[in-house]
């Protein structure tokens, strides 16, 4: 039920200039290839969410595409830091990019408003934290049954989520494993959801500590083996460490940045 | 993840960029231009880390922080406590890594965990409920009453602020979990007199802020380091030095503390790492 | 990690005179032989809490263990009343039963707060009926970003939660599969928690679709064959549909009942 | 579950205490005393159940109550609706049962489904979050404006109320599916003047009190039952006999039907079950 599509097509279809934008998975499952194509899209201006900004963002941050990002933690995991996202945020460079800051907690409950049709989630969280300064989405409520003020955080609902996963078969079905992350959440959050798969199969045959999410559920299914790559797709990579280490150095300088960014991104041919 | 260090005021990242200090600016480098004395078989980073492993010998669960936490509660099981469950982030309970995790999200996490799920679910039926024992963080700036900042730093009148990763899992860590280890290289860097910015509270601002905020778990309970333990008077919850690593003095530990760093009546010395834990910890590196 | 006990034993330790208990099961894996070892014990002055009462609390209200019954749908799904059930609400029969009385969206919600470790749970429901007249865990709460007002309902966190569940490990770490319900929101809930299995094995093999609750999370594991009929354990039984029928006319009259309470659960010997 | 009938105020049950009617007050009986004419061929429950899986020929999703639901939309994926995609409130969305469940826990329907999920998650991010396009629910009670009664039914003075099962996830689902058919036999004893008790909101007071409340489905669109359907008047919300089945009179109608039932300027007559539709359903009653 899901209409599957290639993966320009979906972009096309699925992402506009300004569009609030998801792209999740726990370092496992990040889809890399969805923002590459967003990035020879030229697709701009977004407001860009995930937990974990990564590589991933560092990369859509540094090509200029972003104008706000909502996040919990951003660095280069086991690495250091994200540093376009840095220099973004520090220098401004190559725009402005305007932040909405939260826990990890309270990302995860913001989605999970989000796909409960809820307006925002409650948690006991942030508390003596300086974190409330800084964010226009987090507020309090009181409990009516015990008078406990508790944090409140509001839903996430971004226009288009994109996920990877394993399988999808020909309806649009999709299955992933492995660490699952908060895709599911961020996926029914979204008014649109793409889903970039490394297979497309007959039948999902069902695995230990899979979920699956309905072809009805979600707008487009792309075919992109690797397309997580240097995340990985348990099952059928593992994860590119030493592209995680190697981008330190490539991203710490602009032109060096800029020149991988052509080199392996946007340059006619290229599809990483 | 919560250890990543960042940068600080002079635009150098602080601490190492690698993982526990195997990076340029690692271990043996600080090692040598510190002069500090240890014994000759082993680094400072592992009698830091052997000490923060011997800290979980009571803990049943851990909310495993990555980089020199997640070492340190491998290396407790591998010695102290090998039924130790791990517990990361990324949605594995009870996992077992044959080899360090570079990421929270390393496949071997799932694989060998007793269940995985879903980050929501992780953190608020496991975490927020109250159910891990320990949390185990690392931090960029910490305060005298183990208060933390991973958000930003200021580095002074006309520049930018310093952009550190931000909060991660750890502001609910810090509050939910039955207590709370943190571990962190000593230097004034790290060790403030003020933070910049709180973004996990240790103990506020002294003893009774924990409760007047409702937060849950009992708060830091040590602060281990590459010179020596620092943990709460149970008086005013100010850090107190109550144990040096061999061969480190007390002006040491001061020389690298931002604020006027107070003892414990008794200033214990920490055991040497054994030869099994030195070798536990070095198999644990080499996988 | 958990205690691996006889079911005597484990109820005699976990449940006393008095207790909120919560005995769940969507249907499948309904905890019906804990259930009668708690009538066996005689163990009394209880809060029932469950989604579905079911023949299993029909039973217990039946046995005149309880004093309140914490609900959402009171039927004997497919066959029609649960007149042990209503004798009890309708003419105090063997002892008035007090109600607290929700919506399974919002008896799920309060099982999810109590898991959560929060005092209460937002859902956008009950608008425009009469059930926020029959209790007092229903309140509202305003939303601090839209000012739309939505239910709150109050956490549950049972003194004890009995789940039936196919396997666990010696370690006691269980696992359960098929139609998982509102178990582990339930048990994670629960101050402690009571596992009967249809099995011990040496070692969970991980099954699509399952939840495993590791045995650090649950107080007791007890080995119970068949421990789910005349519900069922996906893998191991199929629903005894006969007996559920057969039910309403064993039920409907008193006299009856009794026999049958005598016949099959409390006589010497007796092990349903 | 929500067709359960439940007690009424002279003790006996409401309708059929088995499933769709072949229970002991089942449908050969009371189209007998009834004296009800339908073609020899079927009986009004057939033509019921016909004519309410033919309202889910635009369907893509539907929440499934057990009974009188399930069975219509079973059937209805026999017939009109093969891609139906069967949600049901124990987790199973997407199954595709060769049986009719008893329960709506039965085995099969988790063996068959596309994915099962927890009843939190269900209710939360499926239901709530307005994702299924029909609710299909039974009653006890209705009224003129659709609300339905499922909690309690007051017997008169000095005598205890009558307990109904109660809520299940009747209220949710009259709110927040897409819109929402109703399908229940029709007697004034469940087509009612005032309803005892208001379980699930249908379109409350009248027209605009969704809004008003803030319900974000249609709501009910329909109530089929074995005599015929109504509608709700496009003005008012109120309930309009739209449609009657095979010989089966507007006064016949009237006649169960607790309040003066108005009728819409048109009423059609349902075309009869086909061959195919009573092979169908006998064929899934049979399984």
């Amino acid at each position: 039920m899901a209409d599957i599509r290639t993966l320009p097509e979906a972009v096309a279809e699925l992402i506009h200039d300004g569009d609030a934008v998801a792209m999740e998975g726990f370092t496992h499952l990040i889809p890399f290839a969805a923002a590459h194509e967003v990035i020879r899209q030229g697709i701009t201006d977004l407001t860009l969410i995930r937990m974990t900004p990564d590589v991933i963002y560092d990369q859509l941050i540094g090509a200029g595409l972003a104008r706000k990002l909502v996040f919990s933690w951003g660095g280069n995991p086991g690495v250091g830091s994200l540093h376009r996202f840095r220099d973004a945020v520090e220098n401004g460079w190559p725009r402005p990019l305007e932040l909405d800051e939260h826990s990890h907690a309270g990302m995860a409950n913001r989605y999970a408003a989000g796909a409960s049709g809820l307006p925002f989630a409650v948690l006991r969280g942030y508390r003596g934290t300086d974190i409330p300064r800084r964010t226009d989405t987090l507020a309090t409520v009181t409990c009516p049954f015990t008078g406990e003020e508790l944090a409140a955080v509001a839903a996430l609902n971004p226009d288009v989520t994109v996920i990877h996963a394993q399988q999808a078969d020909r309806e649009g079905n999709v299955q992933l494993w492995g660490l699952t992350g908060v895709q599911k959440e961020a996926a029914l959050a979204a008014r649109r959801a793409l889903v970039t798969v490394e297979e497309i199969v007959d039948e999902l045959r069902p695995r230990p500590g899979a979920i699956v999410l309905p072809g009805w559920a979600i707008t487009a299914v792309a075919e992109v083996p690797g397309g997580a790559h240097p995340s990985y797709a348990a099952g059928y990579s593992v994860r590119d460490n030493d592209f995680y280490q190697a981008w330190d150095p490539i991203s710490r300088d602009r032109e060096r940045f800029t020149a991988w960014l052509r080199e392996n991104i946007t340059r006619e041919g290229t599809q990483v | 993840m919560r250890e990543e260090p960042g940068p600080v005021a002079d635009g150098r990242d602080l601490g190492a960029p690698g993982r526990d200090g195997r990076g340029p600016a690692g271990e043996r480098e600080r090692s040598g231009e510190d002069g500090r004395g240890v014994p000759a078989a082993c680094t400072p980073d592992e009698v830091m880390t052997v000490n923060a492993a011997r800290a979980l010998a009571g803990a049943r669960t851990c909310f495993v922080g990555i980089g020199l936490p997640s070492t340190a509660a491998n290396l407790a099981r591998r010695t102290c406590r090998p039924d130790l469950v791990l517990i990361y982030e990324s949605g594995a309970l009870g996992a077992k890594p044959t080899r360090l995790p570079l990421s929270i999200g390393d496949g071997e996490l799932a694989e060998t965990a007793d269940a995985v799920v879903s980050v929501p679910e992780m953190f608020n039926y496991w975490l927020q409920a109250g159910r891990i024992d320990v949390g185990f963080l690392g931090a960029a700036q910490l305060d005298r009453f183990a208060n933390i900042n991973t958000t930003v730093v200021n580095r002074g009148p006309d520049r930018p602020e310093g952009r550190l990763p931000g909060a991660g899992g750890a502001p609910e860590i810090a509050a939910s979990c039955g207590e709370v280890l943190i571990v962190l290289r000593h230097s004034t860097r790290n060790f403030v007199d003020r933070l910049d910015f709180v973004t996990s509270v240790g103990h506020g601002a002294g003893r009774g802020d924990r409760e007047r905020l409702g937060l849950r778990g009992r708060g830091p309970v040590a602060v281990i380091t590459d010179l020596g333990i620092l943990r709460p008077d149970p008086e005013s919850a100010e850090l107190l030095l109550t144990d040096l690593h061999a061969g480190v003095t007390v002006e040491q530990v001061r020389a690298a503390t931002g604020w006027p760093l107070k003892t414990a009546d008794q200033v214990s010395v920490t055991a040497p790492p054994t030869p099994a834990e030195l070798a536990a910890l070095r198999a644990l590196r080499a996988a």
